[in-house]
């Protein structure tokens, strides 16, 4: 069955349900190495995209996505803001029109949302960056369609790519954002922006099984 | 946490309605997207000079909105870079058609969001420039982080390019300009204590009884190195030297090419200082260091400007770049040349600052 | 203790030496006796506007030293009045022979120096006044006490009083003009934190993590009461309505009587303020409480000053006297005439203050 | 024996090693009622006083005592520094000429100063200063001189009258200085200024028994 408009809503409530759940965490994960805002700005971020849904439940996945997207640049600020806001915004552009979502057209999506991180802060694989957890969950589940895996196998992978993706960040020496004025000392902490991304994947996972 | 305040997540709100109260002749304040704004903006003919960032660095940048500086300033949450829509929106309400520079101080969150909110600005037809501000010594390479922060000189930067626009400079010129106080000017900062983001509600380090913290950003980030407290006249010298005594800095930053209708890499050089520079010595304080205390370093600071053949030609000391109410200092030393001398010298009416008008 | 200076006993002498090398175009500074005076005293024709008082609240009163506010200043060590030879010394050197007004803040040994000081001058010929500002509301009475404590007033009236000094006002109308704005104007103030005496070397007392002290001195002295963290909405509007509530305040003070050649006591009385009072609203920082707590205040201030009639003409908002790095504010409300708006708005050029030149 | 020059340079260098010994107890005193810094700035009103007396080593008494004055008023600051300035200047002026003192003239200087203190302080007995101890000293040594006793004696019955004097200032409520902020707070501390006051005219009579 593909992913519908509603599913797309329902991925993008409990997304900030997981946020907001992680609010704590996410902070405390920033404050080691870098301004304790994580967690406070993305809970801010997704309560913004919660208020915009209404406004698009009859759209396309595209619009709301985008819609998502403009939300988050808007209300997070910081590093995330423009990163997470560029993502969606992104994924959105890669399936404008569409109402039904297959696994290709998720396919499609994350591999904008991540472009469109690089594009915009151009941090390299192994930088301690958000990029180390959507970089190998986006070739994960490219890997797992081609070997013939559904929608909601090809995400658990994706998600578990990124959980691993993101526990590589602890031994990493931060080379972009703020955590790189800390040289030497960055190393050690898992990268909160990693973590993040970890948990938002793990979630549109989750509605693709319960779909099934 | 000891704060004069009612409701941590209403700081920001709360103090723009303050500042509006405060200062109606000088500016208006736009809420949602929020920003500060120039009274008499949009100012006919006169380029826009804009700038932003988290709040929590006061009177840096709301406080530098008026005549003769900025025409409007973006604050974000308390340390936490403002949005693209603030930025659009800003520039969208003061750009008069002569074009808006962004003045923004080189932290990954800023420099993204005002790249995006260029971006946004130029497809409403609005000319844009962003202009970075990288000049804190404390970060030593720019290949292995995100490049020196924007601290002490943005201060400069925006009184200087400021009267530059209100003098009738073009966006270009203007443009120019920062990139030149920029590329001359350098910072380093030291921490007493650490400060509180009231959404946190506890210090953002810590911090002995007899230690001290270099090379701090204005952000409650922790520094390049922590020891023990030493001397006024020995910290002086610590901040002092490493300015002065830094070698040529190189990096490449983004900047919107207007020819090519494209963002590019531009490599951007910063000289040491030599001897029989002319140089304007800013000592600034964290927020709670007090007037006593920056004389102090004052009078060292000069005794070394003049050791090392430095000629302060002009200076400002007080509270111009915070970090709410962190104990600690801060010294900006930049290169001036007689055309930022003039410009520095020029009326400037602001909250913050003022002076000749 | 944590503070940027070098030797305690060292601190005020360095200060002067910095603000000296800081501010060369705008006051010198005399050592031994020390005093900091205007760079182009004696003005000629000019009344000098002399005052003084222990050092840790900077800006005032050295950097309210310059063109239309004060023609010298008088520090003493830190927290500790200053001394009568420096008072004369400076009475000497700035003195154009238009005479000179010494503003005096009601503490019992700033009174007896500056009256020995006064008496001094007058065998040397000098002119001299003593007007007194007492306008802490946190003392209620003077019949028990040494009565009320000069604070925030004491800024306001240098200025205006400077700034007819400098138009040209003789002894008598400027002193008249002092005592005109000290019975005019009323405070209070509370302190979050106390504040270290870098002699004493550990704070002047004790606040628990959820304690504040309201009524507090500018001397780190203890308050009117301690009591439980508030919001700064709260804290507002104790501060505000111990001032607009306060009924009319009589005491006795000693002035010189020129043409009986002999100090007189003179009875003065406050009026209280009443619906439809034209206000000047300063909002002053202790030293530590940052900007974007005080615009906090202001928005609170405003409201109860519109709720209760009286118009704000002007405010202040800012640092201008403190205790060190002590976090807390005050509240000063001056019931403005004509006369005072205009001298208020008349140009001034000093370290701690500028505008319109 | 009269009271010589060179004893009254004697009892001020006394004066300053008493006052430089109780510099911490009276700046104690004055933290708990004042500002903490009456023994600090008494103590640097008794160097300045110290530095001073060179110059007038072969001068009169009252010359002496003047010279002391003025080095204190100029030097000590705060309320302690007018007072006791006025008070040795007061003291001076009453022994003005005289290369050696009797009993009269020591009575003498002590009234003029304790007439000066109250003159430049205007505070009443039982107000909780200086006055307090100064005043009964005063008085018990115009009695012992009456009852026939000699200048040791006659200073040392001052002495007690003083230290009582200040002692008696414990239970009071202050109503002068900067004690008088405090209101009831201010009972049941020793009143700093009556106590620097003890300690002086104490070092007079041990100069004076010296003597004999
Ligand atoms: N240049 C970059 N490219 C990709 N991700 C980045 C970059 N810089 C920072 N990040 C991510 O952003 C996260 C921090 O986000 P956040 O705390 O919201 O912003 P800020 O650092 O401005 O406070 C980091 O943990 C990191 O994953
Ligand atoms: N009006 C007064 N008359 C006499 N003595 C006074 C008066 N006011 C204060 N004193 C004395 O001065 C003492 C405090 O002196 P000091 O600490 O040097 O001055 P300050 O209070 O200015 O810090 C008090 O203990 C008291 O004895
Ligand atoms: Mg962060
Ligand atoms: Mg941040
Ligand atoms: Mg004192
Ligand atoms: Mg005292």
């Amino acid at each position: 069955m593909p992913i519908t408009t509603a599913d797309v809503l329902a991925c993008l409530r409990k997304m900030a349900d997981v946020i907001h759940e992680n609010k704590e965490y996410l902070t405390e994960l920033d404050s080691a190495i870098g301004d304790a805002d994580h967690g406070i700005n993305m809970d801010r971020g997704f309560q913004s995209v919660l208020k915009k849904l209404p406004s698009v439940e009859d759209k396309d996945a595209g619009t709301i996505l985008k819609t998502a997207g403009m939300a988050l640049v808007s209300s997070v600020g910081g590093a995330g803001g423009p990163l997470y806001g560029t993502a969606f915004m992104q994924a959105g552009m890669a399936v404008a029109g569409k109402y039904e979502l297959e696994a290709e057209d998720i396919l499609a999506a994350l591999e904008a949302a991540l472009k469109g991180v690089v594009m915009r802060g151009k941090a390299n694989l192994g930088d301690k960056t958000m990029v180390d957890a959507i970089t190998p969950a986006v070739a994960a589940m490219r890997e797992a369609l081609r070997n013939g895996a559904g929608t909601a196998e090809a995400l658990e992978q994706a998600t578990a790519a990124a959980e691993k993706g993101m526990k590589d960040t602890i031994p990493m020496l931060a080379k972009k954002g703020r955590a790189s004025y800390l040289g030497e000392r960055s190393i050690g902490h898992q990268d909160p922006g990693a973590t993040s991304s970890y948990l938002l994947i793990r979630t549109i996972a989750e509605i693709a099984r319960e779909k099934e | 946490m000891k704060k004069l305040i009612n409701k941590p997540e209403d700081v920001v709100k709360e103090e723009l309605e303050g500042v509006a109260l405060a200062y109606p002749d000088l500016v208006k304040v736009h809420f949602d997207p929020d920003f500060v704004y120039r009274a008499d903006a949009p100012v006919k003919g006169k380029v826009a000079v804009i700038s932003g960032g988290g709040s929590g660095h006061e009177p840096m940048h709301g406080g530098f909105v008026g005549v003769g500086m900025l025409d409007a300033a973006c604050p974000g949450q308390v340390f936490t870079s403002p949005t693209p829509d603030q930025m659009l929106e800003a520039a969208k309400t003061v750009n008069s058609g002569a074009g808006v520079l962004y003045i923004v101080k080189n932290y990954t969150g800023d420099v993204m969001n005002f790249e995006m909110a260029a971006d946004l600005a130029r497809t409403e037809g609005i000319r844009v420039l962003n202009i970075l501000i990288d000049d804190d010594v404390a970060v030593q390479d720019s290949l292995y982080t995100a490049g020196r922060r924007g601290v002490g000189t943005t201060v400069l930067a925006e009184k200087i390019v400021g009267a530059a626009a209100e003098k009738g400079y073009d966006l270009k010129k203007v443009a120019d300009l920062c990139r030149k106080v920029n590329i001359n000017g350098r910072s380093m900062g030291m921490a007493l204590t650490p400060c509180t983001v009231p959404m946190a509600g506890k210090p953002t380090f810590e911090l002995a009884e007899d230690e001290m913290e270099i090379g701090i950003g204005i952000h409650g980030e922790p520094g390049r190195k922590r020891m023990k407290l030493k001397t006024a006249d020995e910290i002086t010298e610590m901040l002092a030297l490493s300015i002065i005594e830094d070698s040529t800095y190189t990096r490449t930053v983004r900047e919107w090419d207007e020819d090519k209708g494209e963002w590019v890499d531009v490599t951007l050089v910063d000289p040491p200082f030599k001897a029989g520079d002319q140089v304007l010595a800013f000592v600034n304080s964290m927020g709670g260091t007090p007037d006593i205390e920056l004389a102090i370093i004052y009078r060292k600071l000069h005794e070394i400007c003049e050791k090392k053949g430095l000629k302060i030609v002009r200076n400002l000391v007080g509270r111009y770049i915070t970090s709410l109410e962190m104990q600690g200092c801060s010294i900006t030393l930049l290169k001036m040349d007689d055309e930022m001398i003039e410009l520095w010298d020029a009326p400037v009416k602001t909250p913050g600052l003022r002076w000749g008008i």
